[in-house]
């Protein structure tokens, strides 16, 4: 970030007076939290609450990340868009809602794929990161680049009537690779094209997102560090697990790593076939 | 009334997609027969659970010998590697909980 | 409702596919969601969330109660509000916000304040109840006038770091009343004016607050009657606590009630002084 | 390591702004004083917590000599009213948790 605030001014106090009023946050948890800037991988299902929550909060800058344009059968999650703005970038209509929530904030529109060539460079620019993706080449990807960078992930996932929040690679949590040093075989995987989900369901874990960005933004501990939250909406009951620590030998994140640079995520995923000469 | 001492009552739960391998039902209350032995493992209970209460889609739940990559395993609400992985005692009451993880957003 | 949908047209399909493909709604839900209507009682913190993924979950009929304007101060919450609609009628802006996720849905404004005089009429026009207010005199209205009336109530609340949610006068559930016999002292009542509220707090709740509509319009049964969820957002706690049953001797919903017609709500919690002739 | 017989151990929480009667603190892990008696009810404990552990505005706690209107009173998260209210027995490890109902949106 390019310069610092001190001071909030009085449209600010205002502003964020209910939030202020909190013990939790106070005046210095809100300078704190105007200083700050998170990346968001994805502006779909769950970018579209964390987006529109973290831009309530007075978060100073927002980056989101993705490279595909609304569609009709986004709106019934992904209610940032609007049925007026199918067709556009999700990236510029994040932006639309975003600054029509808080016109000072900062958003930096990146209408692209996250690719191994973008990511470090990409996260290097933001003090916190959000995996709000759909695929699992690139959770595995932004895990790496996020501990390549040294920035802590807050990574939700959602399928169906569930969903799945964690902190990696912060404070002695472990790292995506921590909890999973292989990926699945690629014909056990699902996505939300197929297997469909209720709106909610990400609703409710980007809003838990946002929470857990505002908590690392003003200081705080986070809440599900070394910790997992599962949801089921079926019958609406919440787990909240204690995960191992971090693994001092993960590939990534350990004493010793053997990935000190990006790889190939859809040959390690498997969701493309190696090239027939090697 | 009486549970036999050769065997070992737990609830085992298959959340995040895993209910698909095991009848669509996510919550089972089990007695695992210990034929013989003084003790149940977390890799033995497996092996059981895919060989005898599995219905569908085996490569979802287990690939060579063990649980397949992707699934987290709890015991009462704490993550397996914690307590030893495969090697870790089931206890008789225990809640153990295979949870797929999710990619979607 | 004047008329019931029995199909959906081509962009309805587009547009609800995702929320299709999960079993637990499929086409005979998503045909009870677009057939059935909610009254959303407060338009703010929970408000927000529940009216824009409502919008979302296609839901054909949505009517809002709240007679304040959009202030500064609502937007680090009140998400479906924004910058430029400060000093619009809430109603107004919240009818915006839910019509550009869907342009077809009908909204209902109902700018007024809701009151003995006009609860029971309001609510009687909707399937389905939201207590999306704040304040305990609504509380107890929105709950004798549902019983009245014979509908169900999805009641949440918020403030500082903590939120709840349950069930009303649902299957066999407990009214607000069964709870809550007697009303607190007035002097030991908080709002978010003097506690002040963390805006992500009343964004998870609402966001449950839309899915347990979602279960009760669709057909399914709700997660949380007889049930309440308490959400702790200091340390990421969820607790979903098993309930007493209705209460059959409930002075409004026993099986012999004293409370047959509305009475004066502002004199029960004891928030306005009794006339000193009586 | 002995916990004498004539005490009982429990854990008490104070929630949604209770815990500002109780030094700012949640969650107490309490050994309570059976002072000769058999057990210990669910009104004996509020009125030990009342009298031992409260430190601040008591109106916002107790009133009239029970809990005051407004609180729901969870043993290991079930409403008390199902166990039977103040009369309830409460047993050694139980969960009691006080939470002030809010009204806020
Ligand atoms: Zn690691
Ligand atoms: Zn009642």
């Amino acid at each position: 970030s390019s310069f610092t605030k001190d001071s909030l001014d009085n449209d600010e106090i205002a502003r964020f007076s209910r939030q202020l009023l909190t013990p939790y946050i106070g005046m210095k948890g809100q300078l704190n939290i105007c200083n700050s800037s998170v990346l968001v991988i994805g502006a779909g299902g769950l970018g579209a609450p964390v987006t529109m929550y973290l831009a309530g909060t007075g978060i100073g800058r927002i980056g989101l990340v993705d490279f595909d344009t609304v569609e009709v059968s986004n709106l019934h999650r992904q209610v940032m868009h609007r049925e007026s703005r199918v067709g556009m970038a999700k990236t510029r209509s994040g932006l639309m809602s975003a600054k029509a929530i808080n016109s000072k904030l900062r958003v930096n529109e990146h209408n692209e794929a996250l690719s191994v060539d973008n990511a470090r460079q990409l996260i290097s620019q933001y003090d916190i990161v959000v995996d709000a993706s759909d695929n699992i080449a690139t959770r595995y990807l932004v895990n790496d680049a996020c501990i390549l960078e040294g920035k802590p992930l807050v990574s939700g996932s959602a399928l169906k009537m569930e969903g799945q929040l964690s902190v990696y690679g912060y404070k002695g949590s472990p790292c995506y690779r921590c909890l999973h040093p292989k990926p699945p075989p690629a014909n056990t995987i699902q996505n939300c094209s197929d297997g469909g989900v209720l709106g909610v369901v990400p609703g409710i874990i980007g809003v838990l997102q946002a929470l857990e960005v505002l908590k690392i933004a003003s200081g705080q501990d986070p809440s599900y560090n070394q910790k997992m939250l599962f949801f089921d909406g079926e019958d609406g009951s919440f787990r909240v697990s204690k995960m191992r620590p971090r693994n001092p030998e993960c590939d990534v994140c350990g004493d010793y790593p053997t990935i000190t640079e990006l790889i190939d995520y859809q040959l390690f995923c498997g969701s493309k076939k190696p090239r027939p000469e090697l | 009334m009486s549970s036999s001492s050769d065997s070992i009552q737990v609830t085992v739960e298959f959340r995040a997609g895993l209910e698909l391998c095991f009848n669509d039902q996510k919550k089972h209350e089990l007695e695992v027969p210990l034929n013989d032995k003084e003790s149940l493992t977390l890799g033995a209970l497996i092996q059981y659970l895919a060989s005898e209460l599995l219905t569908k889609k085996p490569e979802f739940f287990i690939q060579n010998d063990t649980i397949r990559p992707g699934i987290l395993v709890l015991v009462n609400d704490a993550d397996w590697e914690i307590l030893g992985g495969e090697d870790a005692q089931v206890e008789k009451g225990d809640n153990i909980t295979f949870i797929s993880t999710l990619h979607g957003g």
